[in-house]
């Protein structure tokens, strides 16, 4: 069952050298108000694990811009000048990952995996130093489970029992990432009576959910 | 087993189970403990089949033909239920979201190696969900009776059926004791009132660990 | 877009030695009308791969009642003496695999993975013949995808898109088996227009599924 | 590039879209093929954030801020749509369930390579989705400017850049050519009005199979 925390005492649970995964797509669907709490809180020397480095202003991009980041496990990059001068620079270390990969070895972390076969990446730089594994005839490369530390997700709406539902794009990795933390903390618009989320439209069940932060009081 | 008993076990595992626990009980006597779970307490029970919010059974006539756990029985569910597919319902299980898990055995041993889905030669009902909640639940109860129905001891110092899985139970719950699963050894923690540590003794083959001091 | 066939016309695309990947759970969400069609056609030496080889008459245990099965990956037989006197007698041959590593299998195959690493089964005899891989100090098995011809599935609802609901427990194995089949047939109660179901609701999108059964004409 | 020719690989592109097709259109110019399906013809558009049944772009003061495609446009959704989770979009794409993906690059060879990606040194905006489209989906086509910024061949005898995938390409569509990836190498399909096959061949580094009787 989940405690209900504020931003900043979600913040307050994060230590340098933690691993986040972290939900959102190109800034939709990102936990805007943890993010802003950890820039606040000015904890240094995180790894983080995102399909996207989002905007220097915006989504992830502010914990680049705010020199949080120390390493990333990440797809995207394009957006966000920062990251990739930073990356340059040598101020932090970046793992590029596929995005389905990346997916995959969150969800294998998450659901107890140590990893998965992919073909994705074979032939190219992603394959170097992996082990390849043939399967009736067949190449994959061995790609293991991302741990992580902590999840910080946003969904749409959780009831009192932690259950999430996401809206539209904004599921995006969410769900996923919500599998994958040792804890983790779940950003909502609102908490509605437990009983209120259709049991077949629930994505995440609050079994996963350790801690939620409600980002705007009405 | 006579309704007494099962109750008693029933109430023992209870025990084991805090408010806020997220819970999968097997087939048979370990769902006895769903009717002993105290006032106050919330425990969310899980069926691996794809439902987390079980219920107790429906009333006759009330069954909903789409509505089944695990052993295939009816069931309901409470509010903040949810229904999802079986492979989400095996990543909750294996990624160790589970708090406990409740199974019963044909064998467990006193490394926690535990033994529950296969005599070769005679039955063979598969694994199901069983080893993946041995191998994932962050604590694994074994709920049965002391000895099988011949009164040959089943907590032995090996287990000689195929194992569900090694070294992963952790508690022993039985009409006759209490035994928890330590790195030296079984550990006796508790004697049911109307034996002693002799007939538990006597009825183990596993070699036991008795803190002094226990009646 | 799927094509609306009846459950004779699915039999009808069925031959001896396909792989079926069947849905269902101790006979709740199986594709009745499907497995009795087959039972009709009088296919033989089929390989299915079910959770549960459910009841002589009912669910898959048809199948096995009427001949139908030459061979199966199955985690539960403890419902069905008659799989277990042909396994017994050699007329059926059974691979037992633990549940959560058989869905794994299902999905790696459906996802384009060419297997998973699990931790089920270390030290059993489910180890036998595999490979062990240690990641990050832990061992695990490595099972690989299991291929599948065609998907046999129960939803609840179809739109006129092929876009997929279930109903409670009745989900079961039936989304993760839907995503795999090289043909993908679905039997449903009803199909209702495109735009009835919501977007956030759909379980199976209608890019997986190929063909739609429905099973009782109001 | 100028609109005609940006309208010109467009419409090419939707000549290769079957009606009933699963689509994902890579950003920038092959999101252009979406303006040109022949009334009649449903393609069913996927951007692998997480939704499929992608509609036009939203009227200016429509747009929903958890509605956006995979180059982080706005987007709508058409009846029919549904929205998941990348890892499921990603299994869409990965098992093979996607008819037609189309990309752009920054080269491509005879064998099928791709590179579009990575300049080293220059560039690393990340590999996003682009390697998991290019090694699941049925069919990958390029569609690019013929030559680079500076005139040079960008389709060629081996790409130097980091590749994306190995051997996935089949068709490559420029304003000056269709060409197609064959065991054989490059086969000159189309050459666009305008152009002549010796326009073709000497902005291309690749070696070029040319059937007889092409203009």
């Amino acid at each position: 069952m989940f405690k209900l925390i504020t931003a900043a005492e979600a913040a307050a649970l994060i230590k340098p050298n933690n691993r986040l995964a972290i939900g959102g797509f190109l800034a939709v669907g990102a936990p805007e108000s943890i993010i802003d709490a950890i820039v606040a809180a000015g904890i240094k020397d995180l790894h983080m694990i995102v399909i996207a480095s989002d905007w220097e202003d915006r989504g992830v991009g502010k914990l680049v811009a705010n020199r949080c980041i120390s390493s990333a496990q990440v797809s995207h990059l394009g957006t966000n000048k920062e990251i990739q001068n930073q990356m340059n620079s040598g101020e932090i270390k970046i793992e590029l990952v596929p995005q389905g990969t990346l997916m995959e070895r969150v969800r294998a972390f998450g659901t107890g995996l140590g990893g998965v076969l992919t073909p994705t990446g074979l032939g190219t730089v992603v394959e170097e130093g992996k082990q390849i594994i043939n399967v009736d005839g067949k190449d994959y490369i061995l790609e293991t489970a991302i741990p992580s530390d902590f999840a910080l997700v946003k969904a749409w709406k959780a009831d009192k029992d932690g259950n999430l539902v996401y809206r539209k794009t904004a599921h995006n990795s969410n769900p996923i990432m919500a599998m994958a933390g040792r804890i983790t903390i779940a950003e909502v618009d609102e908490i509605v009576e437990t009983g209120e989320l259709d049991p077949e439209e629930i994505v995440t069940p609050g079994v996963f959910v350790n801690y939620i932060v409600v980002n705007k009081e009405v | 087993m006579a309704i007494d008993k099962r109750a008693q076990i029933g109430a023992r595992i209870a025990k084991e189970l805090k408010h806020g626990d997220y819970v999968n009980l097997g087939i048979g006597l370990p769902t006895e403990a769903a009717n002993h779970i105290p006032e106050g307490v919330r425990v969310i029970f899980q069926s691996e089949n794809g439902v987390m919010g079980v219920g107790p059974a429906p009333e006759e006539g009330a069954e909903d033909h789409e509505m089944i756990n695990a052993g295939g029985g009816f069931i309901t569910t409470l509010p903040g239920a949810s229904f999802f597919d079986s492979a989400t319902s095996f990543g909750i299980i294996r990624g160790g979201h589970i708090d406990v898990t409740v199974l019963g055995a044909l064998q467990v041993d006193q490394e926690g190696n535990l033994a529950n889905w296969m005599i070769p030669g005679k039955l063979t009902p598969g694994m199901g969900g069983a080893m993946d909640l041995v191998t994932g639940a962050k604590k694994v109860i074994v709920a049965m009776e002391h000895c099988d129905k011949r009164g040959n001891p089943k907590i032995l110092k090996q287990c000689n059926l195929p194992l569900t899985a090694k070294g992963k139970v952790s508690l022993i719950i039985t009409e006759m004791a209490v035994l928890e699963v330590t790195p030296n050894g079984l550990l006796l923690k508790e004697v049911t009132e109307g034996f002693t540590v002799e007939d538990v003794v006597k009825a183990t083959e596993a070699e036991l660990i008795i803190p002094e001091g226990l009646a």
